[in-house]
């Protein structure tokens, strides 16, 4: 129903508000007179059954009549009567002037008798939605007539995964995963080293108790691994030595070129000190003599 | 063996293959708690279209006099108790919410008119429609949103459910009882005078053409649900 | 009317009586949420116990050879399925899942380096390999446990199924593209180091030489398995 024809949209503001039957806002007097009706055309379609005859012959003159009297009356008991039952009467007052008098063409305007099918079709529908809703509601319902199935088997639900991927997925996998660990794992494998500041540690610690002359070797022999490591602790050694030996730790002495480096510990015993001490008193006495 | 013994074991054969459809089908509805269309039957049974067509027909008609009938409802299969039994079942009966009249016309102008919308229904019972009654209707299961009318205003469509068609023992929407008659009589059109297309309810997933699907995140959508 | 005449109706009468009985407990059993005993068919039905005790033998004759039986559970009746078609109470539903970016690695690692172990699989990838990474691997069922590597832990060495090489279309695991092929499709920049290489893969069925057999009552695979 895209469109909606002039003469029903005449009659679409003949809606009255539904009443729930215990809505605050209903009026208590229309709740007892006119509550039963659902509306304007609810209160037609009752005083059409009156007229007891199939809805198709309905006179509808005589129904507008009876709609006004209707009104009329409730009027006279000093009821009062929602706007939408008033507008009807309205409405209906001017269908039976139009329906009274004799047919005039006067263009689009649609005739009495065009408004008055309108409504009587109105009617019938709404009376065939009535009882298509009774046919429904009376037939065997599931839950309330018939029933379903009380125990139902519940079917188990196994899922199972199908993996999907293919070839090439895995070659670009392969490649970048490999192209990327070859580009930053570029590592330098790690050099065993033996830094200044452990052989410094290793001389400290030898030299204390060393006053001969010693070849460095002996100290390192300990120390000394394979390959790179040697290497790397002769040389550590003999720089921490001459570091050592210019701050009066240690005394270096190679007595040829390549020949052994033969160091001893610069701190001397005390009674060698003494003995030096001595050693010089008597030449100091010994040139005062002179 | 003749060519006579060999289409005896022929026939023989299908009848036993027949039967096993038939096993299949009847353990499949009589598990099931909802109704199965012939499509969950070849996909759960394996065996195609036409041989579960055949089974369920042999099935009615075995069922037809038991105490669970084979019935055909919304477009699907389900075993149901017998209707006549319905006396037995008192202790079965789910107490249910009596729908008052405004819902139970609104219910029917629904399932005759749809896709209808609710100022199509208030025009149709000439009362405006309470917020409850479509709520009520909804909450049953049986009617259910269906898009937007492509008209100013886009309006909400309503049309029934599956489970209305269940409910009601309907096996499709063109059982509606008494449609027929209606459709004849002019009674389903909007307005007179009646268009020349007779219209007929349709409660198929499919929207019509003047309908637009509902936006689950349409604002609108919230709104009106709410204002209504 | 003669005697036998009389007899006969009553029988039929008879008859019919047993048959409705029958009807309604089918009804019942159907309904019930849960098995029913005689006694409450009794309460329910108002036929008395040895009626309805006939009408159960009856039914369960009836029953046996379809695809719902009548069987008596716990002192109580009810319907229950075939037992030769519980298949049908269960339904698998295949999902299409992607592996994931780790597990596609993983399973390319194992197919080119083959056979290897976790520990090497995280060696060349530089991260450590989740359990549930392998186990989806294995799900797939295109990696397999192959043995266990003849050095300290003993560790297990993975490689792939003859499934592996159906999924992907290979001939047989030579058939993986060398360096130069994965160079030549661009997949590989050209400028990877000289010392870069691809092993070649073995995924034959016999252990390599420094493979040792996976003993299934190995405790160790279990541990493993459990631990990873």
């Amino acid at each position: 129903m895209d469109h909606v024809t002039e003469d029903t949209a005449e009659l679409d503001g003949l809606r009255a508000e539904e009443r729930e039957p215990n809505s605050a806002s209903g009026d208590p007097l229309l709740h007892v007179d006119l509550g039963g009706y659902e509306g304007p055309l609810d209160l037609l379609l009752t005083l059409a059954r009156s007229q007891k005859v199939d809805l198709t012959r309905l006179s509808i003159l005589q129904l507008a009549e009876q709609y006004l009297a209707f009104v009329q009356q409730a009027r006279q008991m000093r009821l009062e009567i929602a706007a939408d039952y008033l507008v009807m009467a309205a409405w209906l007052a001017y269908l039976k002037s139009r329906l009274l008098v004799p047919k005039q063409k006067d263009g689009d305007e649609p005739t009495g008798e065009e408004l008055a099918a309108a409504l009587a079709f109105r009617l019938q529908r709404l009376e065939a939605m009535r009882e298509a809703s009774q046919k429904l509601i009376d037939r065997n319902r599931l839950g309330r007539d018939i029933f379903a199935r009380g125990a139902p088997e519940v079917v188990s639900i196994e899922r199972k995964s199908r993996w999907t991927a293919s070839l090439y997925d895995i070659l670009s996998a392969y490649a970048s995963q490999r192209q990327r660990r070859s580009v930053t794992s570029v590592q330098f494998k790690k050099r065993d080293v033996l830094s200044l500041q452990e052989a410094r540690e290793i001389l400290n610690r030898l030299l204390g108790g060393v006053w001969d002359w010693t070849p460095l070797e002996r100290f390192l022999l300990p120390y000394m691994g394979e390959g790179n490591y040697r290497n790397s602790v002769v040389a550590s050694t003999f720089s921490a030595s001459l570091e050592l030996a210019r701050e009066g730790v240690v005394e270096i002495q190679q007595t040829s070129t390549f020949g052994p480096i033969l160091l001893r510990s610069a701190r001397r015993r005390d009674d060698e000190i003494v003995e030096e001490q001595v050693e010089a008193q008597r030449k100091e006495l010994a040139q005062e003599e002179l | 063996m003749t060519m006579s013994e060999a289409a005896e074991e022929i026939a023989s054969i299908q009848d036993a293959r027949q039967r096993q459809v038939e096993r299949i089908i009847e353990a499949l509805l009589f598990a099931a708690a909802e109704p199965l269309s012939v499509s969950e039957l070849v996909r759960r049974s394996g065996a195609d279209a036409l041989i579960i067509q055949k089974a369920l027909d042999h099935l009615r008609t075995q069922y037809q006099t038991r105490g669970v009938n084979l019935v055909f409802v919304s477009d699907r299969w389900a075993f149901r108790t017998a209707e006549d039994l319905s006396f037995l079942m008192s202790e079965n009966v789910v107490e249910q919410k009596r729908l008052s009249r405004a819902a139970l016309e609104t219910l029917a102008i629904i399932a005759f008119h749809q896709p209808v919308t609710r100022a199509e229904v208030e025009e149709i019972r000439g009362v405006s429609t309470s917020k409850g009654t479509l709520d009520v209707l909804m909450e049953t299961g049986w009617v259910r949103m269906r898009g937007r009318r492509r008209t100013p205003g886009r309006p909400v469509t309503y049309g029934t459910t599956p489970e209305f068609l269940d409910h009601f023992g309907l096996g499709t929407i063109k059982d509606l009882p008494g449609l027929e008659e209606l459709k004849g009589a002019g009674l389903l059109d909007s307005a007179i005078p009646a268009s020349f297309s007779i219209p007929s309810p349709d409660d198929s997933l499919d929207l019509t053409e003047d309908e637009d699907p509902l936006d689950s995140d349409d604002p609108l959508l919230d709104e009106e649900v709410q204002a209504e």
